[in-house]
Parts: structure tokens; C-alpha cells; sequence
């Protein structure tokens, strides 16, 4: 194998981005996802951090969402209420791609960034929401990116920070979120789909090498891998735009 | 009005023991540094802290022990701090009271305050934990006027017919006693101008009952009205201008220079240390008199590394491994 | 994506009979004229317009015969007309339906729209009958897809505790099926740059599910791109970019040109009189090709007169007796 | 007398400005009035409009709050909608004087500037509030441009575009308008105030050379003369200032 799952996971994620999408990104992987996109597939899409800066030109990574780097040449520099307005609004939210980490993952695609433990005295402290439960409230499509852990993917969270599909089914509709929801979820091994009616996470795609065991022996609750399928590895191409254009000195791939 | 003075008495005047403040930037950029060392130096304490992503400076004015109340939607500092180590002890320990919001909300609530409205509404959050779980105790909100009875609440939307928005969350307004918001350029009536984004310090200004601007560089009035395009800060909400070059070290200034990385992943590991940090806050801020003598700690071998490029308005090429 | 293209495509591609649109600018200022000029050239009709103090463009939709419901706030031009005539006499006539709000309100009510929220509160205008009295029927609330059920509403304020506000008016969003927007500069993809005082253009086009922008000078994104910190409109709402030299004519365009007090001045007297003002729609609008033709017809002796100073962005000493 | 009503009007108006107040105005007497206060008495004082533009320079006349004139060398260029927020704001609205006008007004200071009959069929359109209602609404202090006649000063409105003190007494306030309401109403004739208990208008302060009687009989409801007091007249030095530095053209002097 001759690249990393670092760098399949963003070659996957980068694949789902379309030309008139506008993706919205933290940093790390999230941001090299869409980089990859705008040099491969979706030249005219739009990156935008939740800090205001719309179609950053990136000249160089930003190791945070606040780095001056994210601020060089953009088409607009506004604030954090503008970057969010565009997720809620109802034309330009619909185009809106966002793509979310988490320390923990439900069945249903909700994210827990806060505590592990108690909330009140908890037994680990996360940094919180950040724009992560605005995001997942808010945008039609969001993408989250995991390490594929079985204490990572749980049960039941210790805190949901970001709502997912919530119960399943229609729960999320019901509890007010008129839009949206988790489209996939892109681990080290795999890519995880929700059902269309039940919304319960199950085992969508394989990457080269990996087994549908690997992923249910890391998963923390029952996952259907029926319904999976391969995916191509990264193309040579997709490795030289990420490796040479994106991250030549590796911040972020490592 | 020439509202200049020297950051011990802006500090001395409107921050005090209990006050409820806002710092401006975001993660690792344009947090007013200058103006929390000076807090931490003069020892306050019991401070109620209102932060959306405000980064580095909130970190160290809890590590400062000046922190006693935290409404707050991250406390990290990107690659140098999924989580901030200082914030993190102190919610684990018990010493530092939180109250979880989103971004989002944290900025509504800003824009709340600064418009003069006593709500505003979001979809955002509704069916998370952020809704459910409240932190600071009940007897807190109804003792203190400056914080309203409830953490938020979620209200159905009562206009139909246009929209399938059913139900949003209503955030209340905050109103801190004070901000201190780290600019560019100022004049000495306060007029500001913010360079790259604004993040949410203009809001943070107008919410709060005074202001303090620290920034780069003190200009004419004439020179910021040539293009009061690029002007955010309107002079009559501000109480005090105080020049400190350098004032948003050891995060990012856009157009002046770039966020240490050395000093920031020195600062991550001593953070991880109890006794280390403490050794920090002696010699590097509480044994320094101002923050020249700061800079001078913290950046041994001088600031040129870091320098703006003026065309990319960041270091280029900066070592940031 | 490339989005120049003519007046006449974008006003027939985005406008159509009984579309809800939004214009930019105020009173006199920086209204999109040569948009609305090709929109009365074009025999739309059944609008409904929503309108802070959009000023002298309001004015001739609602005369060149376009209108149907209007929501505003002001329906005047400063000095020139301390009440639109043409908006008078079809307000008296009885044949334009309208709704009242103030000019706060109507901002909010796009600033709502922009933000994607149902509605967003005020205290403005508690106890006033702009709370009480609704201009359009109930029937056409409820038919009516576009417009919420209800114009309004109060609401008691559920935070109590640190604040002495006990009741809001609540303002529903406006989603426009298209806003126009005239700008200084734009590129074409869409980002744009107004110069001087924005209004509340940049909300009216997020409010908006398509925008057109019409700008006096079309330019390099690179060049828009060198101090981003003054553009305000991004490209991905934006659906046509086109460039229109004088296209505020007959309100000014800060930089460029002044209003033109002579045009002003017999437009208040031609419409204060039906035939004369019949006249006019057929002979400067309705009779021209472009708006380089009606500014042949209206400014015949051209437009230097008008043009801006480069210190003052307005022309100095201009006779406005 | 070697001035003008318009005159005297603009002089009684600016001696109210104080040296920290921040002046919303519109266009017309109310701008000259602002302007010779900074001249005159209040230097500090800034003049904004609902506009957005903040402490114009005001080289030369503007003819409407959207001239460009108002936006040359401001301190910041902002939105109406920083310019209403400075108003409803709890620290700096508290420090607004707001100067309006209106085609009606009655015993308690509400205003009229939407129509005269009926609102679904009126016989006369005007503007409607613009920002005069959300000024009304929001300031601590608000002042009332009027021409003093009997179909101007009603007992009832024929529709209440501006709040003042509504019906009187505490009923402001009931209403949810927890702030301000008008301090004074200026005319041709005289200076009128509210009683502090009633809120209801009372004869202030006559202009020399008018009689009690002559306000009392242009004004259509029962007014209270016995509090009133002599205004003194403009100095030479505010008639300078007003004719030779605020208006030398008599765009607005007529």
C-alpha cells in the first residue's frame, strides 16, 4: 500500500465534494479534503471557515481556523455571524458541505466533543462545540471524520454536543431541525452511510485491505455491513494534488 | 476625547475583582495578550469570562487563576491545542464553573447584547445536550443580575406559512462590564480598524458597558477617516486606547506578524505540568513589569521570525512543524 | 463561473410578473435605476416590493405601473420629495396594497431573511398601530407561500433577571425571489465592494434566493481580492453580474457620481401630474433602448456636472438650490 | 426681530446638546440644529444618522440621510442596522437625543407620519415612520420638530406611527418601552414640555415676541400655559455660527 489511511480518508471525503458545493472546514484533514477537491474535481467550489473567510486562496495550510493564513485573498473577510448565517440560510445552506470531528460517535451520527464522564464533574474535558453542533444543526450534508475506535464509537454518548439524526427515523425533523443531517462517516477503515428511513449508521464502503471484521470488532455497537461495497483506492493523480499541491510539508499528513 | 493611557491604568480602571469580561480574537489570533498579562500580573481574580474561540488568552487567564466562571464554545488553539491544558485541569479539578455553548450562539449572544435586544434566535443546537444540560447552578443566575435566569430556551417559531422552521432556540444577550479588543490601528478617541477578519470583537465592543482598545499602532483621526470603509469601531463606545506594540504576542496580528509556533508548543507542554506552569506565570508575567519586558522572556532570540510578509500579511515559509 | 450577461437577460431571467424583490440603496442613494428602468421597460407587473427607504427606485416601479404590494418603511427622497408622489397616488387611489413597518424593522426583517431565522425581536414600535393596523388581508397571508401568516406579533420576553425589557416585537424574515444590488465594483463571479455607507444591501441580497448586481465598473478578481476586508458581497449568491456605468443614475454612487439635483427636481414635478408623468415613463423609459439612451434623454447636457470629486466621493459645490 | 422662527427653532434646539450626547438627526432643521450645537456648546457631542454614517464631517449640506454627503470622513461607515442597534443599545442609546418631526401630534407626544383618514383607504399618504418610530421607540431623549398649527396638534392621531408617551402616565412603559420617550416639542411659537407624572404637553418656553394665547389657539386640545417662561433669543454669535458656518448657502434657512 502506497499511501496512508490519513491520506485516503481525505482522497474519500474529497470525492463526495461537488462544483457548486461550498464546503465548510476546520483544519487538519477536513481542509485537505477540500483542497483535493477544488484541484481535482470541484474547481469552482468554495471553501469557508466558520471564522468569516470565504474562498481562502490557502498559499499556505493554516494549522487554525483563526490563522492569518485563512485570511490572504479570500473573495470576503467577514465575521463569525456571517459564516454561520450562510449555513442557516435557507438558499445558500442547502450547498453547504460541512465536515465535523468528535472525540465520540453514535449510531445516529451524533458527536460528542465535550466531556467524557459527568457533565457537571467530568472525568475528561474536550474543547466543546466550537461550530460543530451549529454546523450539524444547520447544513444539508455533513461529513464526519473519525478515528475508528470501539470506545469512539458508542452506544450512547456521554454528552451530544452536535446533533445527528438524533433517535433515528424522523426524530431529527420532529425535535425542530428542518434540515439536514450526517451523510457519512470516514474512518481510518472505512466509510459508514445512515439508513434513508432508519438513519442507523451501517458499513457503506471498504477501503483496499481492510475486512468488514475490522470494522465491527472497532465499532462499539451492532453495525449492518451488508450493503458494503469496495472503494477504489486513491489514483496516482489524487496522491500527487494532495501530497505535492496541498500538504507538501506534510503538516497535516504527517 | 484622547482616551490613551498606559495598560496598567485601562486594567486598574474597568477590570476588577468579579467583573464580567470578553477578550476579542479568535484561537491563535488577535487575542489582546498584552492587555491579559496585565490582569494576571495585577492579580484579579473571580472573573466571570465570556469566550466563543477566544483562544490562547483565555487559556492563560485561567492558568492565571483570574478565571472563576467560563461561558465559552471551545477552548482549544488548533494543531497547538485540540483542547487547552489549563482549561481542561480546571473544569477536571472543579475550580472553574462552565457553561457550554456553540460558537455560533456564543456570537448571537454578542450581537444580542450589542444590538440591545434581550434574545435572539437559532436553530442551532436544538435536541443536543447543549439545550439540556445547564451548568452554573440555579441559585448563581438568580443571585447575579448580570447573567438571566435561564442558560437558554427553545420556543416554537409562531409565524407560519413562509417557513418549515417549527421551533428555535431563543440565546440570551450577554452584557460584560468590559472588552478588551486588540486592533491595528486606533486613533486617540478610539476609533478602531481591524485588519483581515473581525471574528466577533465588534460585537464583543458594542455588548459591553466599557471598552478597552489595545492596538498596534496609534494614528491621526484623518488617516482612519480617508477610508472610514475599513473603520469597525465607532469612537463613542470606547473608554480607553492604549498603543502596545506587539500586544496581541504570542498570537497573530494580520498585517503585523504571525503567531509564535515556538513559543505555543512550548507553551502546550508547560501547560501540561502544574509546577512548570507555575514557574511560567512567575518569571514570564508576574516577574516581568510590562509586556516589552514580557516579549523579552518569551522571545529570547527576538521577534523577526514572525514578521508579516506585507503582501501576505502572515510569515511566509515560517517553521511551523 | 462567468455570471456577466445584459440588463435584458438578467431582468428576464430573475424577474418575472408577481416576483417578490428587493432593491438596494436609500432615498437617493446607490438605488439599482438602470435595473429598474429595464424592469418597467420590460412591462413587469404584480410585484411585490419590499423596501426600507429604497427611495427614488420604489418610486418609478410603482409609477411605471409594476407594483402590486409593497412593504416599506419610507416612501420619500429627502429634500425632493418629502412623500414620493407616484407612491402617494397609488396608495390613495386605492390600487397599490401596502404594509407599514419602520426602517429598523425592515432591516431586521431582511437581516432575518439573511441569517435564515423565522423572525428576529425589537422593542421598536410597542404600542404604536404600526403593531396594530395590518395593511394586507388575511387571506392573502394565508394564499400566499412567500409572506408569513401574520405581520407581526408581541411577545413577552422569557429572560428575566438582567435586563428591564419585558415585551418584543417580533419581525417575520423576508425571502425575496430576487434582490438587485447596484455596486462601485465587481468581478464575474459576483464578489462585490460597495463604497461609502452599505445601507442594508448586503442583508436584502443574502435575504435573497437570486441576486442581481449591477456595478459601474466590472474588475479582476485579483483586484477586489488585494483588500478583501472591503468587499461585502460574496459570489456564491450572487446569480448575474452586470455592468452598468451610471447605472444609479438618477441617485448618486458614491466615488463616482452625485445624485443629480436638475433630473430630481422635474421628476417631483412630473409626478404630481398623471399625463405628464405617463409622458415621461413612455418617452425616457419605455421609449429607450438601454440606459445609455435614457441618460441621453434625461441628462441632455451630460453628466459632468454630477461627477465626483475624488477627495469628497460626491461632486463639490454642485447647485442643489 | 433680526432672525427667523426656522432660526430660532434650530438655536432652541442645539442649546439642549450636551458635550457627551450623541445626536441622531435627520435632514433639514433638525441637521442645523446638531451642527451648531458642536459649533457652539457641545464640540464632543457626534452627529449621527439612521444611515449608518457616524460623526460626518458635513463639509457641505446633505438633502437627505442618504447623501453621500453624509459619508465623507466619517469615523466608521456602518449599516442602518449598527445605527438602530447604537439607539437600542442599553449603554450607548441611553446617551442618543433623537430629533424628529411628523405631520401630527397629540397631547402625550405621539406622532403621525403615515396618513391622514383611514389607513386602508387614506386621504393623504405620507412617507410612513422611516426610522421615527424605532427613534421613539429606542432613545432616552427625543425632540419634536413641529409647525405649530391646530390640524397639526390633535387630540387624536389619526394613526400612531412614533411612540411618545402613548396614554400618558406609566402607560409607556406598560406598553414594554422600558426607556426614553420625548423630552420636548419645538415650533414657530414656543418651547413645549411633558409634565413628569402626566406626561401630558405643557407651554415651556415662548419665543420673544409670541403670546401664551397665540400657542393655546394653535394648538387643537387644552394646553397647560401657566408653567411657561421666557426664551431668551439667539445671540449674535449662534446666528453667525448657524447662517456663516452651518448653512451659508440657506439650503435649509431658506
Amino acid at each position: 500500500m502506497n499511501y496512508t489511511p490519513k491520506e485516503m480518508m481525505a482522497i474519500a471525503a474529497s470525492r463526495t465534494i461537488r462544483n457548486d458545493d461550498i464546503v465548510f472546514c476546520g483544519t487538519g484533514i477536513s481542509m485537505l479534503a477540500a483542497m483535493a477537491a477544488k484541484h481535482i474535481s470541484a474547481p469552482e467550489s468554495v471553501i469557508f471557515f466558520e471564522t468569516g473567510a470565504i474562498d481562502s486562496r490557502l498559499a499556505e495550510l493554516p494549522l487554525a481556523v483563526g490563522d492569518p493564513r485563512v485570511m490572504y485573498r479570500t473573495a470576503v473577510n467577514g465575521s463569525l455571524l456571517d459564516s454561520f448565517a450562510t449555513m442557516q440560510n435557507r438558499t445558500t445552506g442547502k450547498r453547504v458541505v460541512g465536515i465535523l470531528g468528535a472525540a465520540q460517535i453514535d449510531p445516529y451520527g451524533n458527536l460528542n466533543s465535550t466531556v467524557i464522564g459527568d457533565y457537571a464533574r467530568p472525568k475528561v474535558r474536550f474543547s466543546g462545540s466550537g461550530g460543530a453542533a451549529d454546523v450539524a444543526s444547520f447544513v444539508d450534508r455533513t461529513i464526519i471524520f473519525m478515528q475508528h475506535e470501539k470506545r469512539k464509537f458508542v452506544s450512547r454518548l456521554d454528552y451530544l454536543t452536535s446533533p445527528g439524526w438524533l433517535d433515528g427515523g424522523d426524530s431529527r425533523h420532529k425535535q425542530g431541525l428542518c434540515r439536514g443531517g450526517p451523510a457519512m462517516v470516514i474512518t481510518n477503515l472505512a466509510v459508514m452511510g445512515f439508513d434513508p428511513q432508519s438513519h442507523r449508521m451501517f458499513l457503506q464502503a471498504l477501503y483496499p485491505g481492510v475486512a468488514a471484521a475490522d470494522v465491527v470488532a472497532n465499532t462499539g455497537f451492532s453495525i449492518d455491513a451488508t450493503r458494503c461495497v469496495p472503494l477504489a483506492p486513491p489514483s496516482a493523480e489524487e496522491l500527487r494534488v494532495l501530497r505535492d499541491v496541498c500538504d507538501p510539508q506534510r503538516l497535516i499528513l504527517g | 476625547m484622547d482616551k490613551t493611557m498606559s495598560l496598567r491604568e485601562a486594567v486598574q480602571r474597568f477590570v476588577t475583582d468579579g467583573s464580567h469580561i470578553s477578550i476579542g480574537g479568535f484561537t491563535i489570533n488577535r487575542n489582546p495578550m498584552a492587555a491579559v498579562y496585565e490582569i494576571i500580573r495585577q492579580g484579579r481574580q473571580g472573573l466571570h469570562l465570556y469566550a466563543h474561540s477566544n483562544g490562547q488568552g483565555v487559556d492563560e487567564l485561567i492558568g492565571g487563576g483570574c478565571v472563576q466562571r467560563l461561558e465559552i464554545a471551545y477552548g482549544g488553539s488548533g494543531r497547538f491545542a485540540s483542547t487547552c491544558l489549563r482549561f481542561r485541569k480546571a473544569v477536571q479539578a472543579g475550580t472553574l464553573a462552565v457553561e457550554d455553548y456553540s460558537n455560533y450562539q456564543m456570537s448571537l449572544r454578542f450581537l444580542a447584547g450589542a444590538m440591545g435586544v434581550p434574545f435572539l434566535p437559532t436553530r442551532s443546537g436544538l435536541g443536543s445536550d447543549i439545550v439540556a444540560k445547564w451548568g452554573f447552578p440555579p441559585e448563581y443566575r438568580q443571585s447575579e443580575p448580570r447573567v438571566p435566569d435561564q442558560k437558554l430556551c427553545v420556543m416554537d417559531n409562531p409565524f407560519t406559512g413562509h417557513t418549515d422552521v417549527r421551533k428555535v432556540v431563543l440565546v440570551p444577550a450577554i452584557h460584560t462590564d468590559v472588552a478588551i479588543i486588540h486592533v491595528q490601528q486606533a486613533d486617540r478617541q478610539g476609533t478602531a480598524r481591524i485588519r483581515g477578519l473581525p471574528f466577533v470583537d465588534v460585537e464583543q465592543a458594542k455588548a459591553s458597558a466599557h471598552v478597552i482598545i489595545t492596538c498596534e499602532e496609534l494614528v491621526a483621526s484623518e488617516v482612519l477617516r480617508e477610508n472610514a470603509d475599513l473603520n469597525c469601531i465607532p469612537p463613542f463606545i470606547v473608554d480607553a486606547v492604549v498603543p502596545v506594540p506587539y500586544g496581541a504576542y504570542p498570537t497573530a496580528c494580520y498585517g503585523h506578524y504571525d503567531y509564535d509556533p515556538v513559543f505555543l508548543k512550548h507553551y502546550a507542554e508547560l501547560s501540561a505540568e502544574d509546577a512548570a506552569y507555575a514557574d511560567y506565570v512567575e518569571s514570564h508575567i508576574r516577574g516581568t513589569a510590562d509586556h516589552a519586558a514580557f516579549l523579552e522572556r518569551a522571545a529570547p532570540d527576538g521577534l523577526e521570525a514572525i514578521l508579516a510578509n506585507p503582501e501576505t500579511g502572515y510569515a511566509r515559509n515560517l517553521d511551523r512543524r
